[in-house]
């Protein structure tokens, strides 16, 4: 069945990709928006929009009935969920299904057998694909924690069942942290997925974070796109993420593809979707978990492969085959991916909502921004903190460390605090071009991320600029402004003009 | 025009002449030629003899926030009246305790502490839910809780103060 | 010799694009700026910069001495020219090299060589190149050109013998229109490239623009990239072009290849370059000129090729071998550039200056944007009118146009009319999705390229809602601005404020 | 409030209500409920029955020039009593004759016509460089030409008077 109209249900960036996606081929979008999102970038892009709800999530986008409900009000025939919210609820695409909607993603089933992380594990376990030590059903109660967590032995990883992305995630190094760090893993669980449910899994120190993306039609065929290595993270929220891995080989490559489409073939997984396992240095690798939807950090395989995950997506819904056999997949050079984040890395990373002010992305040869906000927009404080991802590709891993050196430097965001300083210092560290990555990078380096001042003088003569020009030229109050735009106020009321002469 | 620039707590006096983008800048014993445009209300371009910046400025409760090349620099400007007139009055500093304020706007998911109880440099105070993420405020000093301001549900607003702590003696 | 410190002898896009790729291989920039260029985005983004004159570019961007005056003060190695200006001057190209400094292009015998068109012609009729019938020296007075045109026959083309880019170009259709014709093409070329010279050629009618793109480095290597079509022209300037073209198969682009590469041995080639031939429907090509610089629509070879040419203009400059054989160059998938023109294609394309209001271009997968511009900066009226190359990639020629079509959707600028409306309508034609392009194509469906009126009643909303707010919410006037930034004035006084209800 | 509407000579009455974003607008016999937010100083989001649009919204000489995926608008919009007074005072339409006026700054590079010189519809009267291009400005109608204003080398502001054609009786 062609999709002729399909529902958004997502925000953000991530409904902008698949908003550009449907457009490029002929597909109606239907946005949805909560009261806080009636400026957002989805809402301005899409051919149509409805409102949703109030701003917390609970209320807008994670109801099912609603998202339904303006699904079949506005005609729709088809439903994207994106990555989060609902993306792996297997309730929502279940109820899809049942109103006769087609959503784009794997059916309810796999969902549930790949989606729930304590399931998956079993399901690793009996195809033969390793595992990580740790618990294969999801701990009941806060009682029973201790002794399990004892029998994996510290430190353990407390990990939400559902969802993925980080959240609910924490580490317990001793007894004494279990208690803290199973709150805060429940209560994120609760907030992001609407389940507390979590498992324990024995902590690998400085293991390596690489997956492999899927593809799978509903005619049973399943292919492999390669692996992204995603080891640049803090708290377990991905910061950077590659394609190809600097560890990953041609051999290694296969065995990871081999297992992964494995274990879809065993779940009946069709769509995209994407098999996560630790590595470690002598490249052995344990399977970690299933993501059953779009990845935030697709686009370094789309970049190295030229394929749109998002195209193929939309076609396997429609019930095309996939048109390519594995060996079609081929991988030109590196693509890196930088996750422009509002928060403050200087400021133990906290988040930090605010209107963006200016906000000039970087651009030019193999630069892809892919952006939910633009300049005058006002981030609100519900949703989480990604900006914009922002992807290069180079020839090879060091022309593209080069080139994401020179994107970072030209991307300015003004008014909220970004994480773009420390990614710049972070792909400027001899550690990252060697590729010697690991989910610990992040905490090892910090203490050397901090400020030299060198150009604390320019600064001065900057401050003094403005403030010289501020006092010297304070204008007297126009009797009457004839025009309210902004820019032309701003204009004429002489900041630019009187610097600039004009 | 002379100015009193104020860096880290440091105030120091810059002499600054000229406009229409062409300024002469005295700091200390340095002399700048500066060619300096706004080229948006946020960015200013600079030629600082002819080396090219591009200077994001913002203002921020009087102070200029100035970032360059990924470091931000918070720089107070004043008039020299003005400048003696504001430090003579004393600044806003807290005497030596913590005052725990909300960064940013969001919700109080959690609160560890009760006034009066003993806490160590690094313990968790109060979780703050905001986008998506709980955040956990610590103290910063060592010592006892003497107020705690918040309720876990709570919404908070940037500023707010949650929970003080006095040092130890 | 590798390059530390290079001089770009230009402005706008292009000088941006080499500042990029200097930056991501650790060359230092240092730009040149006229009166009228301070604030243009080449002088911001260079690590130096300095003036060098009047807003006429035979006050400024002309001038070779100031230019080598610039760079050895400032301690530059090198000079790259981009495009236009001096880029195709044989003296520039000396000039430099006297003074010590790397000329990131051909050497000045072949500039003489193959930058004279006239002089490439007898090299290619040398080397058994096919060439259009025509002049094979300049036409030195007008009063002979009457006669050499009725040799040729009419239609005939005029062309200036130095430069490119449709500068200087005049079609004559009968011996009435000859004088005018080329009175115009000789106040053209003299205006762009100093010098007057033009020749006369058989005019083909409805032919395809085909180019190839070749590499040649010290040793003699001499290597093509295959080719671009640029078919989609107005009055000889191009407006879109595309990599590969649609009419060339595998073997049509052995053939061109070959005889690309032939003609730059001939002429001693080194460095990037670009041989244009004229194709008719049976897939003959007759040889044009050769360029004998970096092109505007260089960007699409380099995205089907994953080759980045100004890295291989700068590795070839500092006497590295290329790195590439032949057989190493692989096409994958297709691009189309754009050219987002600051004109009018409503109003007879008239250049249209003035201040960018608002800008936000488009983004996401496979967008490349190669821009000169940013909001807020007026255009000079003394340069040309080109604003940004949009470059879209798609896995083949139709996704690359579904592709297009939506990043020409997205693109917004306020404040200069635009090439952008003109176009997304020819992006949208049947014609050019079948690949049926000429030289005429926009004369043929220009007509067809006028408005429908059918959002008039949305429009009238928007008016009247601006203009109510307008009346509404006049403020009165504030005692005195505690701000002088214009954002803030435009917040607080309550157009967008206001409207947004916050 | 009522407004009067002018798009290609041609008024109409618009009665709209609401604020804060929200809006009743009547033209004619229909009705729309609208959402219209500036989410910049030019840019306007628009809802209209779900239907998501962006005009690009700027004023010129009291018009507003509104674009549309591609098509501009320009739109008149008074109240009434505004309008009234306009309209009565007369339009400034030259009567019959062509001035040809710059469209652009530039630089006159030739003229091709002299006062009193019969032209035909479609001749080239002036040519004006500017940004790189030579441009040439025709006669829209046939006629005489009663004035020229400039010389070549001359720069041009746009709006100035290059020369009057008056068309034949």
């Amino acid at each position: 069945m062609k999709l002729k109209k399909l529902l958004v249900a997502n925000r953000g960036e991530i409904a902008v990709r698949v908003i550009r996606a449907c457009r490029e081929q002929g597909i109606a979008t239907v946005a949805v928006y909560s009261e806080a999102d009636r400026e957002s970038l989805h809402v301005l892009m899409a051919d149509e929009a409805y409102p949703i709800g109030a701003p917390p999530a609970g209320e807008s986008y994670l109801v099912i009935d609603r998202l339904i409900d303006v699904a079949r009000s506005a005609g729709a025939d088809s439903v994207h969920p994106g990555y989060g919210f609902l993306a792996e609820n297997a309730a929502f695409a279940e109820a899809c299904r049942d109103a006769g909607l087609v959503f784009v993603g794997p059916p309810p089933e796999a969902i549930r057998a790949m989606g729930d992380k304590t399931a998956a594990r079993k399901i690793a376990r009996e195809v033969g694909v390793p595992i990580v030590p740790g618990t294969l059903d999801p701990v009941e109660s806060d009682d029973e924690a201790p002794a399990v967590a004892e029998s994996i032995g510290y430190p353990v990883m407390i990990k939400t069942a559902k969802g993925g992305g980080g959240k609910g995630m924490r580490l317990a190094s001793s007894p004494a942290e279990l208690p803290a760090a199973l709150r805060l893993a429940r209560a994120e669980a609760s907030a992001a997925f609407g389940d507390g449910a979590v498992y324990l899994e024995r902590y690998i120190a400085e293991p390596r974070h690489i997956e492999v993306q899927i593809l799978a039609d509903d005619s049973g065929e399943v292919i492999h796109l390669g692996e992204r290595e995603c080891s640049i993270q803090r708290r377990h929220q991905k910061l950077i993420e590659e394609c190809p891995s600097p560890m990953v080989d041609a051999a290694m490559r296969r065995r990871l593809g081999a297992a992964a489409c494995k274990l879809a073939k065993a779940a009946g997984y069709v769509n995209a979707g994407t098999v996560e396992f630790l590595a470690d240095t002598d490249r052995n690798f344990y399977f970690l978990e299933m993501n059953t939807r779009l990845q935030v950090e697709h686009p370094v395989t789309e970049m190295v492969t030229g394929i749109d995950l998002v195209r193929a997506q939309l076609g396997i819904a429609s019930g095309e085959r996939l048109g390519y056999r594995q060996a079609d997949i081929t991988w030109r050079g590196t693509a890196i991916e930088c996750r422009i984040n509002a928060e403050d890395p200087f400021s133990g990373w906290l988040p930090s909502p605010g209107t963006i002010r200016t906000l000039r992305p970087a651009s030019g040869p193999w630069i892809r921004d892919d952006s939910g906000i633009y300049e005058g927009y006002t981030i609100p404080r519900y949703y989480d903190t990604l900006l914009s991802k922002l992807i290069v590709w180079g020839e090879d891993r060091d022309i593209a460390i080069d080139r994401m050196a020179r994107a970072l430097g030209e991307y300015r965001v003004v008014g909220v605090k970004t994480t773009i300083p420390v990614l710049a210092r972070i792909v400027a560290h001899e550690d990252f071009r060697a590729g010697r990555l690991s989910t610990g990078f992040i905490d090892r380096i910090l203490p050397q991320l901090q400020s030299d001042g060198r150009l604390a003088p320019i600064a001065i003569i900057a401050a003094a600029v403005a403030e010289y020009e501020r006092l010297g030229r304070r204008p007297a109050p126009e009797s009457e402004p004839s025009t309210l735009h902004a820019w032309r106020l701003g204009n004429r009321t002489g900041w630019r003009g009187g610097v600039t002469g004009t | 025009m002379k100015l009193v620039v104020t860096v880290g707590g440091k105030a120091e006096t810059v002499d600054i002449t000229g406009g229409h983008g062409r300024y002469r800048v005295a700091l200390g014993d340095r002399v700048w030629d500066v060619d300096a445009r706004f080229v948006s209300p946020t960015l200013c371009s600079l030629l600082v003899d002819g080396v090219s910046y591009v200077a994001e400025v913002t203002d921020d409760d009087g102070a200029q926030i100035v970032g360059l090349e990924g470091e931000t620099y918070p720089i107070e400007v004043d008039e020299p009246v003005r400048h003696s007139i504001r430090t003579r009055a004393g600044g806003v500093s807290a005497a030596g305790g913590q005052l725990v304020k909300a960064p940013m706007p969001g919700k109080i998911s959690h609160v560890a502490v009760r006034r009066g109880d003993r806490v160590e440099r690094g313990d968790t105070l109060v979780v703050v839910e905001a986008m998506k993420m709980e955040n956990e405020l610590k103290a910063a000093v060592a010592g006892i809780v003497s107020d705690v301001r918040v309720t876990a549900g709570q919404p908070v607003n940037p500023g707010d103060v949650l929970v003080i702590v006095e040092p130890h003696a």
